[in-house]
């Protein structure tokens, strides 16, 4: 941006919308441009778009803005695609989500656990998810339960303990642990007081 | 009158004494203990005339401060201290109070620092432009312990209050039933803990029967119940072995 | 990047480490840029950001390479706090108490540390504050203390350096050196105060 603009748009407008670019992982619409200004401030979006993709282009920069249905989103050059790929395929696709983490906890708290009762805590399928944790190693068939049809039992693994840095699985923290630490925390995050307040129970 | 302004900006006792210090200008290795041991007292006596509550850990470094200066009183230890054959009644609280000005100090400079960084936010790609199948909002960056923990938690609190339909038959019970699950662990042994009885229950309801169950077991002394401390354990007995 | 760089890195080399710090949401480190790289390909990842900073600043861009950890990570600039909150809905997201900013300096110089240490430290309860700072991720549960009843060990995360800006733990702010103030039984200097303010390290 070493030069005004030719656009028309302010230099604080073209920062205005490249921060928001940066810090948002959903396209910026011009309704949601208009939310976060102050009244009365308007910003062409379309022409600050504009501008920053001459000075990304100029510039030789990796990524630029692309249009994306009605908003925009910084991208990627596509020079780059492979190496950018392989980044999100060793950092990000190998995370776990969510219903990994759950499945997870249930069988750490509850192994040896068979595939039916996990379903049955969590009220969802878990196949899926349960082949993704025996893939990664994070937990292995045990045997079998007594239980009609003799489903497999699922235990957590030495690769479990390495990733959570547990020395044993005893170590896990207890419900009660996180319980009792919540117990103030909950009601109170926001109030400057009531923080440090509480008087030591020992 | 100062000390009503300062009266709630204590962080605790270390704090409060801290303050002291620093007011008076206080050597921190040579404290006049007799001094802000009735400093210290004083400003209790406030807070109880102005019926603010007083933390147990007040009461606590009161009584420390009161043995110390007990302590320094008996001339016998004074020469001692003096002439370094003994260590000094004060160092404990010296090493305290060092300790507590130090993170003190350094709590400081972090509000700094989140001044200057707060505001900056970190880059938040969305990757379906390059994949559409990454959801960036159901991958987690880093999983700790706190998480599957926390994660645990919330499974549990999702526990159906009643079971789904079709295990409403499986689940549902009374407490009839449950006097004879808990006889079932009694007539195996006599004693039973709590935790071991319940460790099976996966209900929430079956759960809140079983503990009306033990209540009607008691209510009738059929069973007494135990507990070694307030948080602990319960442990149950048969009053009627053999029954 | 409209000028060749000075520190010897090549256009391509800072292209490939902007495209990778635009596409990630966690630092990239120098392990991790390896990965991505083809065999022999070499690049200096801390010049490339320095390259990339310099160009950053003065085309007056909203973000910056900001040093976590062992990696680095684009954040925009604190400029745009207000706006960029309004958007990312987090503007209920209030700074942190002092209660908690002198926990997190208790952790940060002791990790790992358990609860009934830091309340040592500190004289007063800390559950609550120790509820807020887990649920904002500024610290995590790293395991147990082998001491009497195995209480859970807390250390401060890569989220805490981002938020204070420091580029690693050494990086905190030290007003004189924890050694020296905690050895015990020896002649403790006359009170120096004026030795405490070394400046921190940016």
């Amino acid at each position: 941006m070493e030069t005004p603009t030719q656009t028309g748009v302010s230099l604080l407008d073209m920062q205005i919308v490249e921060a928001l670019l940066i810090a948002s992982d959903i396209p910026l619409t011009p309704d949601r441009l208009k939310e976060c200004l102050d009244e009365g401030h308007r910003i062409d979006l379309a022409g600050a778009v504009e501008a920053l993709n001459a000075r990304y282009e100029r510039g030789k920069h990796a990524f630029y803005i692309m249009p994306v249905g009605k908003g925009f989103q910084i991208v990627t050059v596509n020079t780059f695609e492979t190496i950018v790929r392989n980044f999100i395929n060793r950092n990000v696709r190998a995370r776990l989500t969510y219903a990994a983490l759950e499945t997870l906890a249930v069988i750490a708290y509850k192994q040896p656990i068979s595939k039916p009762e996990i379903e049955r805590i969590r009220g969802v399928n878990c196949s899926a998810v349960l082949a993704t944790l025996l893939e990664r190693e994070l937990i292995t068939v045990s045997g079998r339960a007594e239980a009609a049809g003799r489903p497999l039992l699922y235990v957590t693994t030495d690769e479990f303990l390495r990733y959570f840095g547990l020395a044993s699985p005893a170590d896990l923290p207890r419900t009660r642990e996180l319980n009792e630490l919540f117990r103030t925390g909950e009601h109170a995050p926001q109030d400057q007081r009531s923080e440090n307040e509480t008087p030591l129970s020992d | 009158m100062s000390y009503k302004i300062h009266l709630d900006v204590f962080e605790g006792p270390v704090d409060l004494l801290l303050y002291f210090i620093k007011r008076d200008e206080i050597n921190i290795y040579d404290i006049p203990i007799t001094k802000i041991t009735r400093d210290y007292l004083e400003y209790l006596d406030l807070m109880t005339t102005l019926n603010l509550q007083i933390a147990g850990e007040f009461v606590a470094m009161a009584a420390m401060l009161m043995r110390i200066k007990a302590q320094m009183l008996i001339p016998r230890i004074k020469e001692a201290v003096e002439n370094e054959e003994m260590e000094d009644p004060r160092s404990e609280l010296v090493q305290r109070l060092l300790e507590y000005r130090y993170f003190k100090e350094i709590g400081g400079e972090l509000q700094k620092l989140e001044a200057r960084h707060a505001g900056e936010f970190p880059r938040r790609p969305d990757w379906s432009y390059i994949d559409h199948d990454i959801q960036p909002e159901d991958a987690l960056s880093h999983v700790s312990l706190f998480d599957i923990l926390n994660a645990f938690r919330q499974v549990m609190d999702r526990l159906p209050a009643d079971s789904v339909p079709h295990e409403v038959n499986v689940e549902s019970t009374n407490i009839t039933e449950q006097i004879d699950f808990i006889y079932s662990h009694l007539n195996r042994e006599p004693r039973v803990n709590f935790s071991t009885l319940v460790r099976s229950i996966r209900s929430k309801v079956v759960l809140i029967v079983t503990v009306i169950a033990i209540l009607e077991l008691m209510r009738t002394q059929r069973v007494r119940v135990t507990q070694n401390g307030i948080f602990d354990d319960f442990t149950i007995e048969n009053l009627e072995p053999g029954a």
